[in-house]
């Protein structure tokens, strides 16, 4: 065996030390200490983070299972960032009571769920594919349950582990039907070999695939636990499962559909995405309209936000694959940034309802601006970077020039309007609204402030700094054996 | 940099020092903030004007290119999307309309309260996206700033806007940002029609109407997501209910600035980007929005008729004149558009005068209702005189702006050969005389006949700051009113392409 | 004085209008008075002399082999429609009747500025409020109607129509504080402002044929070769009449609102509300005689559409009957004279239209005869009703009161008011030697060439014109005993409101004998005027017939008017209520406009329009209400969701894909 | 006689189907796992058949199910040990009594 294969995977194995760090400080360290280790978790990870920007030589490895080239590593630096921002802001959460004495294993979970993000991202086998799915959701399962004190945060944890098990067994059920068809399950091979015939049964293994990666995306009508885990869970769990896994399944979806079925089915998956699309957007913006409680209503603003995010998978170009990342990319930094202000007041509170946050701006104006900015970026107000990227989303779907596609981006900028009108009750809930027990001022931990700020500024200037995007897209066009087969 | 190299960029710099200045003070430091916002706008005042000369001088100098000031900066280089900036007559015209009102409006605001700082914040923000539509040439940024300058109008109006203030702001924004849905697809549309095949494509407007490549039956789309979608700014029938709800709660300066500037980004767009991109579905579908257009005029008139607030009655007189706009400039020929850019010039600082003369007097009475008022002549005539003065400008009295623009429209309107178009005009005509009904009833009701409230007889008249915010727009409407051909000439050969480009597609 | 400084004639009025209505506001009232007044004469005697050049003096192109010129002096391009084509200019014209309003205006102008100072001085015994804005707006009443009248092309034309009806508005409204006054004011304002719209609709047609404003493009030099734009547009028709002959008749419906034709009348009686020197000035003699001089400007087109001219005619007729009946029963004595100048100006409106009688029209000297008798009475007329005016404003200073129930044997208090009041009624009765007979024998005279029975018509007129101007004045002056209230007795008013009258009743006296065909004529070519005898003596005879009637029944106190009255109750109620006219208007503007068509509009706007938009946003509410079901919160129901969508999934592509 | 292929595939198809019936049925949730087990050993057996019968060359099917057997033996153990921690705090585990958050 040849071990210099290894070689490819250079942002897998700093994953890997970086979990070991942090397992052996957890375990040999003196428990005194370990008050520490959420920063040092958090210091070592951003060293990673540095330096997983190194660029990888591109190529496959272990009997072409699994690939490495300029878009997976873009994708997971893209992870690295977001996951970093996560770790930043729970550095206070994690040293609280109650969560104190597990923070251990909060950070190796986290870390280990991104390994199997990483192996979504790069697996070019159903079964390497499978194996980082599962590694993602499984561990997940665990850290939605970790409010030990909180019987709601068990209650999530229980739909989601239920719910992801038979999503898991459906998907699974369509995985050995394409096996049965084509007797292989490298992307490749299947590909190539299933060329032509579109045989319902293959039909049937597309839709429980989708079904099935739809159900971590949380794409309508397989989004139905989103709601009730994002409330359920710890924020800092919620905000990771809102964006961290949700990109990786994005990414990872984009590969399948393009080059597994990208050749022969071409046709169908898109049409089965423009329905689906369709009504993700629409019930995920219909749910959000009525939310009070912050986590559920972001919950329901993420669902239509991953419509947005298939426009890009629709598209199937490259221009909608760099619009895809880059939508991604924005989106952890705006989601981040709303989550962040409302972990930092739940902390501190524990309000998390509309209501709660009334003359916010009047207590805490800072704290009330970044959230704003981050209603705004979701809603793609200029000239902040949300309105780029849904630009830039929407420009990628209408590349391919059927009208269909028009009217489903005419559809989804309608229901721009309806998502603009509920991100704007926050901000009037916090600017225009007054009330006598409004949340009282408050100092929020310099972690968390640093975070806010990270957030801040990629929101600010993502979207005006165009060079993000140019690299983005030139990575993608750089990928012209991906898109060969459309 | 070569970007800094072009004089137009700083229409957007200085705003955005602006709100960096603002952004250094301190709350409670309210004369640092008046002082940082007067500095601002009289800076955009004074680049305005020194932009009008630059322009005459490069005419003078025979440059006849469409545009001048012209710079193209790569910004999303993939996308071929540009920082592409440059002027013809009519954005320095528009340009120099929005410095005027920016500057009045911050005297008009001068004792806004509370969180003065935070309301210049926005005030500015809003005029940055105002100067940037107006300066830019690519579709993109266009589309950007024209958001830019939406967006602050929630808070504008939602922090700082009084009675049913929540309401209409969400209002307003919604039905705004419904426009720019249209108008998003529109501009995606024309994006991917910019060029002939396998060209690049261009989001540069100049070089998509070189190309001329959109086809036909797209133009058929794509013309009405593009007229309507800068129409619901420009307060087209039937997309104008915002206007009044809007304008009723907004805070003085904010309604200045919508009614003086907002609004007509709507037709600067509809001509600048609808028809001259689109001449062909132009030519086909005019007549729909003619009609359209035709009946706000007369429909905005009749209902200021019976309206008893003085906002409404003059958020209403709005859309008559809006509508004015829009139906000139879709009379296709240059003496009607020249008329339009007159229009938007004096509809812009009357209405501005209006609602600066509505705020102070509203700041004095605390009602806006003109059967709780009346004889306030007696009392502030001052404010008085203002208001009569804006009456006539707005009814077309010669010497002031209001005629020359309406006169102008009408001649070129009727120029036109088809009768359609030439009955319309005869329809149109006749908002001079229902424009005169309200005008003079609300002047008779609020300044004449006998005080009504005897609170009322303690008020004083306008201080030095309203003195000068009002004078700095009379005399404006006045310049426009006695001068008009100095504008026409800045104007008129602005049209050139468009008019030809609507003429080669008959 | 050369021609060329006719500018400075409008420049005067309007530097004062500045400097009184900015500066003078805040200076001591007796000060800005004498400033008016000196800036008036000043501008008065500009305005001499330039008419006196014009007529006799003989500079460079004045008169060419016998025919007057028109001469343009100013001409500055203020606003240009197009590059080449439609271009309004700025200019001065003068041609005979122009020079012979300049004297008019100024003339009534200066004497009603010097009036003023005694009239305005004082408010029912308390200083007046306003006294500054008074004359700034008559010093920018004064530039516009000058301007008016010397504007060298028909746009200009419109724009100081506007002018003049603005000052107008704002010295009708000018006791502001008053109700009546302010809804007189935004009456006149709107009923012209509607005159005016017609006027810019045919300003629209003709220029859209003509491609020019320009009165001497148009109309050529003396109006002596109408263009050939024109001549070929009347050949086009629309709606059965040539399009021309549509532009005319919409320019004379807007000179007909400013001159108060018949229907569009009802302004100006209301129009009294204002101080009387203003009614003297605008609402006698200037303002009112607009359309007359707007219609004889254009003169040269209008004998070319025959049924412009038969419109015009008919109207004039009817509403100088109409004006008349009303006036014979008019209690409010300013209201009797506002009726009494409807009348008359119908008369010159007439005239005009009387004048393309005979067949041969350009330079057919019988086609001339009615434009000079116009033109001639317009002068006699605005001396006279200025007089008329001025006195009745002395009378009303005197007792307060415009009801002539209030007055009543007044001649013994004001001697000089009576005379002068006489010797006015005396010149539009039409009684030789008085101005009023000239002018209105040589009306007469065309009329009757254009048809006996128009002849007989207007000379009725006549007669009922002596009959209530002498009612009028009996009423005033004698009738019965002058009660006086306390030890407030009326009498004669101090020197600055006398001198006016008598200055105004000896131009009354003379002003017959002006030559006026040698001087005002529609094609500069001197026009001789006989006195038509028999017409002359039945007009005379005539007049002594209503005034001896007047005599009888109102000299002395007697009950045969009351009599007369309950005998002819409704036709003397409705001549009272002046044939329910305004009732009429207030039904249209009320009932109609803002009931019926305002109200249901501002209804649809918010109800309907704006409904809409609102129920989008229930709709999108309500809808999201109806699925909340969805999240039941059992995880069994998410799984079959999730089970049934990927079925579905499945089942529809493949149906598709399939069988499709 | 000799086993086909649809001789397997109907049964785990039909065992597939009970777990599916199953897991929306049954109340108790741990009912509810023992059908997603019937599910997972379904496709197990799926992936198995068709390498045997289809493709007998190489054992990809094999490897995956020995992968799908490990995972589906974590979700078990991850799904027990929440269930039980739900039992503490709400004292059931039916399924329906769950359902705390909604709408």
């Amino acid at each position: 065996m040849d071990y210099s294969q290894f070689l490819m995977m250079p942002q897998e194995i700093g994953l890997l030390v970086v979990f070991l760090l942090v397992f052996l400080y957890d375990t040999f360290m003196p428990s005194k200490t370990l008050k520490g280790l959420p920063l040092f978790a958090t210091i070592v990870f951003g060293i990673f983070t540095i330096f997983s920007f190194f660029p990888v030589q591109d190529g496959m490895a272990f009997g072409d299972m699994f690939e490495s080239n300029k878009a997976t590593w873009a994708m997971k630096n893209i992870l690295n960032i977001g996951m970093f921002i996560v770790l930043l802001q729970s550095i206070k959460w994690a040293n609280s009571d109650f969560v104190a004495i597990r923070r251990g294993e909060f950070y190796e979970l986290m870390l280990l769920t991104l390994f199997g993000m990483y192996l979504m991202i790069s697996g070019r086998h159903f079964l390497v594919f499978v194996i980082g799915l599962e590694t993602a959701s499984l561990p997940l399962a665990t850290l939605v349950a970790f409010e030990k004190k909180y019987y709601e945060s068990h209650e999530a944890a229980a739909k989601y582990v239920l719910t992801a098990v038979f999503s898991s067994a459906i998907m699974l059920l369509g995985l050995s039907f394409v096996y049965g068809i084509t007797g292989t399950l490298y992307f490749s091979e299947i590909a190539s070999s299933v060329q032509g015939d579109n045989s319902l049964l293959l039909i049937v293994a597309l839709a429980f695939l989708i079904s099935g990666v739809g159900y971590k995306l949380s794409l309508v009508p397989f989004h139905l636990w989103t709601a009730d885990v994002y409330q359920g869970a710890p924020t800092m769990v919620t905000s990771y499962l809102s964006v961290i896994s949700k990109g990786s399944a994005a990414f990872a979806f984009f590969v399948i559909m393009v080059q597994v079925f990208g050749a022969a089915y071409a046709q169908i998956w898109e049409w089965m995405l423009y329905a689906i699309i369709v009504i993700t957007i629409t019930v995920g913006n219909l749910f959000a309209i009525r939310q009070r409680n912050l986590k559920r209503f972001l919950a329901f603003s993420s669902i239509s936000q991953a419509g947005y995010i298939m426009l890009g998978v629709v598209a199937a170009n490259a221009v909608g694959m760099a619009s895809m990342m880059y939508y991604i990319l924005v989106y952890i930094f705006s989601n981040l940034a709303a989550f962040g202000v409302i972990a930092v007041i739940e902390r501190k509170t524990g309000k998390v309802t509309t209501d709660d946050y009334n003359g916010l701006f009047k207590t805490n104006p800072w704290l009330a601006f970044v959230m704003m900015l981050a209603m705004f970026s979701l809603g793609g107000i200029p000239p902040f970077a949300g309105f780029f990227s849904k630009f830039f989303i929407f420009l990628g779907a209408a590349q391919t020039h059927n009208v269909a596609i028009y009217v489903l981006v005419f559809i989804a900028l309608v229901n721009t309007i309806v998502s603009l009108y509920y991100y704007l009750l926050v901000v009037k809930a916090m600017f225009i609204r007054q009330d006598e027990c409004a949340i009282p001022a408050f100092k929020s931990h310099w972690t968390e402030k640093a975070g806010l700020i990270i957030c801040t500024l990629g929101i600010i200037l993502i979207g005006l700094v165009s060079c993000i995007y140019t690299s983005l897209s030139d990575i993608t066009t750089s990928l012209t054996s991906m898109f060969s087969m459309i | 940099m070569e970007i800094f190299s072009n004089m137009l960029i700083y229409f957007v710099i200085i705003p955005v020092l602006t709100l960096a200045g603002l952004a250094l003070t301190k709350n409670k430091g309210i004369d640092a903030i008046r002082a940082v916002a007067v500095t601002g706008a009289t800076a955009l005042v004074a680049l305005a004007i020194y932009l009008v000369v630059v322009f005459l001088h490069a005419r003078a100098a025979g440059d006849t290119s469409d545009m001048i000031l012209q710079t193209s900066v790569t910004w999303y280089e993939p996308l071929n999307i540009k920082l592409a900036l440059g002027v013809d007559g009519v954005s320095v015209v528009m340009i120099l309309l929005s410095a005027f009102i920016v500057f009045a409006g911050v005297f008009a605001s001068w004792k806004m309260d509370p969180l003065p700082k935070q309301f210049f914040l926005w005030f500015f923000l809003l005029s940055t996206g105002v100067f940037g539509f107006f300066i830019s040439v690519d579709l993109f940024t266009m589309f950007m700033f024209y958001e830019v300058a939406l967006i602050p109008m929630y808070l504008l109006i939602g922090v700082w806007g009084s009675g049913n203030k929540t309401y209409s702001a969400m209002k307003l924004t919604l039905m705004l940002m419904g426009g720019s849905a249209f108008l998003m697809l529109g501009l995606i549309g024309i994006y991917f029609h910019s060029a002939p095949e396998g060209q690049p494509l261009t989001m540069n407007i100049l070089e998509i109407a070189k190309n001329d490549a959109i086809p036909h039956q797209w133009q058929y789309y794509l013309f009405p997501l593009t007229f309507v979608g800068f129409g619901v700014l420009g307060a087209m029938f039937p997309f104008h209910t915002w206007s009044p709800d809007g304008h009723a709660s907004a805070p003085t300066a904010v309604s200045m600035l919508h009614a003086g500037v907002l609004m007509k980004l709507g037709g600067y767009g509809c001509f600048r980007i609808a028809i001259f991109l689109m001449p062909f579905a132009a030519q086909q579908l005019g007549w729909i929005f003619l009609t359209l257009t035709g009946i706000s005029i007369v429909y905005g008139a009749f209902s200021a008729c019976v309206q008893t607030d003085l906002k409404y009655i003059n958020a209403y007189s709005s859309v008559s004149h809006c509508g004015m706009v829009l139906f000139a400039i879709l009379m296709f020929n240059k003496t009607a558009m020249t008329g339009a850019v007159l229009q938007m010039l004096s509809h812009g600082l009357m209405t501005a005068l209006f609602f600066a003369l509505i705020g102070m007097i509203y700041g004095r009475t605390h009602t806006r209702d003109i059967r709780e008022m009346g004889g306030l002549m007696h009392i502030m005539p001052y404010l008085g005189v203002g208001y009569v003065i804006a009456g006539f400008a707005s009814l077309g009295l010669p010497g002031l702006s209001g005629f020359v623009a309406e006169m102008t429209i009408f001649v070129g309107s009727f120029e036109h050969q088809d009768m359609f178009r030439r009955v319309l005009t005869i329809a149109a005509t006749t908002s001079i005389v229902i424009t005169a009904v309200y005008i003079l009833r609300v002047v008779g009701k609020l300044l004449y006949g006998a005080v009504q409230d005897e609170h009322h007889r303690t008020l004083t008249d306008a201080d030095a700051t309203e003195r000068i915010s009002t004078a700095t727009l009379i005399l404006a409407v006045a310049i426009i009113g006695c001068f008009p051909n100095f504008f026409i000439d800045i104007i008129r050969d602005s049209f050139t392409p468009v008019v030809k480009a609507l003429t080669s597609v008959m | 004085m050369p021609l060329s400084s006719t500018i400075y004639v409008l420049a005067i009025p309007f530097f004062m209008f500045l400097f009184l209505g900015l500066v003078g506001v805040k200076m001591p009232r007796k000060i800005t008075g004498v400033i008016g007044v000196l800036g008036m004469a000043v501008t008065t005697v500009w305005a001499y002399a330039i008419a006196f050049t014009y007529f006799f003096g003989n500079g460079e192109g004045q008169m060419l082999d016998g025919v007057r010129q028109q001469i343009v002096t100013t001409d500055w391009t203020w606003l240009s429609f197009y590059a080449d084509k439609l271009v309004v200019r700025l200019g001065v014209l003068l041609d005979p009747i122009s020079a012979m309003m300049l004297i008019v205006i100024s003339t009534v102008s200066f004497m009603v500025h010097l009036y003023s100072l005694g009239y305005m001085s004082d408010h029912d015994g308390n200083p007046e409020k306003g006294f500054q804005r008074y004359y700034a707006d008559l010093a920018l009443f004064t530039f516009s109607m000058l301007g008016l009248v010397v504007s060298t092309n028909i746009f200009q034309m419109f724009i100081f129509f506007e002018m003049v009806g603005v000052s107008s508005y704002l010295l009708i409204g000018f006791y502001y504080g008053q109700q009546p006054a302010n809804h007189a004011s935004k009456k006149a304002f709107i009923v012209t402002r509607l005159a005016d719209l017609f006027f810019l609709i045919g300003i629209l047609i003709l220029s859209f044929y003509t491609e020019t404003f320009d009165f001497k493009e148009i109309m050529g030099a003396n109006g002596h070769d109408v263009c050939n734009a024109f001549t070929s547009a009347q050949g086009l028709t629309f709606m059965g009449c040539s399009v021309t002959g549509w532009a005319l008749t919409f320019i004379f419906i807007g000179g007909a609102g400013k001159s108060a034709m018949y229907p569009l009348h009802i302004w100006l009686p209301d129009a009294m509300e204002g101080p009387t020197p203003v009614s003297a000035l605008i609402h006698a003699a200037t303002m009112v005689v607009a359309g007359v001089f707007l219609v004889a400007r254009m003169f040269p087109l209008y004998v070319l559409e025959q049924g412009a001219m038969d419109i015009i005619c008919v109207v004039g007729a009817f509403t100088a009957f109409y004006a008349a009946a009303v006036a014979c029963t008019q209690s409010d004595i300013k209201r009797a004279l506002a009726f009494s100048t409807i009348s008359q100006i119908a008369f010159m409106m007439t005239s005009l239209a009387v004048s393309s009688a005979k067949g041969e029209l350009i330079g057919g000297h019988e086609a001339g005869l009615g434009y000079m008798a116009s033109m001639f009475h317009l002068f006699t007329h605005a001396m006279f009703k200025a007089l008329l005016f001025l006195c009745a404003g002395a009378i009303i200073h005197a007792v307060h009161s415009n009801e002539n129930s209030k007055m009543h044997g007044l001649h013994k208090y004001m001697p000089i008011t009576s005379i002068a009041f006489l010797i006015g009624c005396l010149a539009i009765a039409g009684i030789p030697p008085f101005a009023g007979f000239f002018s209105k024998d040589e009306i007469l005279v065309a009329c009757y060439e254009k048809g006996i029975g128009w002849g007989l018509w207007m000379s009725m007129v006549a007669g009922m014109t002596a009959f209530y101007m002498f009612r009028i004045y009996y009423l005033i002056f004698f009738w019965k005993k002058h009660e006086v209230h306390g030890e407030h007795k009326p009498k004669d008013q101090p020197w600055t409101m006398t001198v006016p009258l008598i200055v105004l009743a000896l131009i009354s006296c003379v002003a017959g004998f002006v030559p006026f065909g040698k001087l005002v004529t529609w094609d500069g070519v001197q026009l001789e005027t006989h006195l038509n005898l028999p017409v002359a003596c039945a007009s005379v005879g005539i007049a002594l017939i209503g005034i001896g009637l007047a005599t009888v029944m109102y000299w002395k106190e007697n009950p045969l008017p009351d009599k007369l009255a309950t005998m002819f109750k409704g036709l003397w109620t409705a001549s009272y209520k002046r044939f329910y006219m305004d009732e009429l208007y207030q039904f249209i503007t009320h009932k109609i406009i803002f009931q019926g068509i305002s109200k249901p509009i501002a209804w649809f706007d918010r109800t309907i329009i704006d409904g809409f938009f609102n129920l989008l946003g229930n709709v999108t509410n309500s809808a999201s209400f109806g699925i909340r079901k969805m999240q039941s919160g059992n995880v069994q129901g998410y799984v079959s969701y999730y089970i049934i969508g990927a079925v579905l999934l499945a089942a529809i592509t493949g149906i598709v894909i399939l069988f499709v | 006689m000799d086993l086909t292929l649809l001789m397997y595939i109907v049964p785990s198809l039909i065992m597939f189907g009970c777990g599916v019936y199953g897991f929306i049925t049954r109340k108790n949730m741990i009912a509810m796992l023992i059908s997603l087990e019937l599910m997972l050993n379904s496709v197990d057996i799926n992936f198995v058949v068709f390498n045997r019968y289809l493709f007998p060359a190489q054992h990809e099917g094999m490897f995956f199910t020995l992968f799908a057997i490990a995972i589906a033996a974590a979700e078990t153990a991850v799904a027990i040990a929440i269930i039980i921690n739900v039992y503490r705090l709400a004292k059931n585990v039916d399924i329906n009594q769950i359902t705390k958050m909604k709408f």
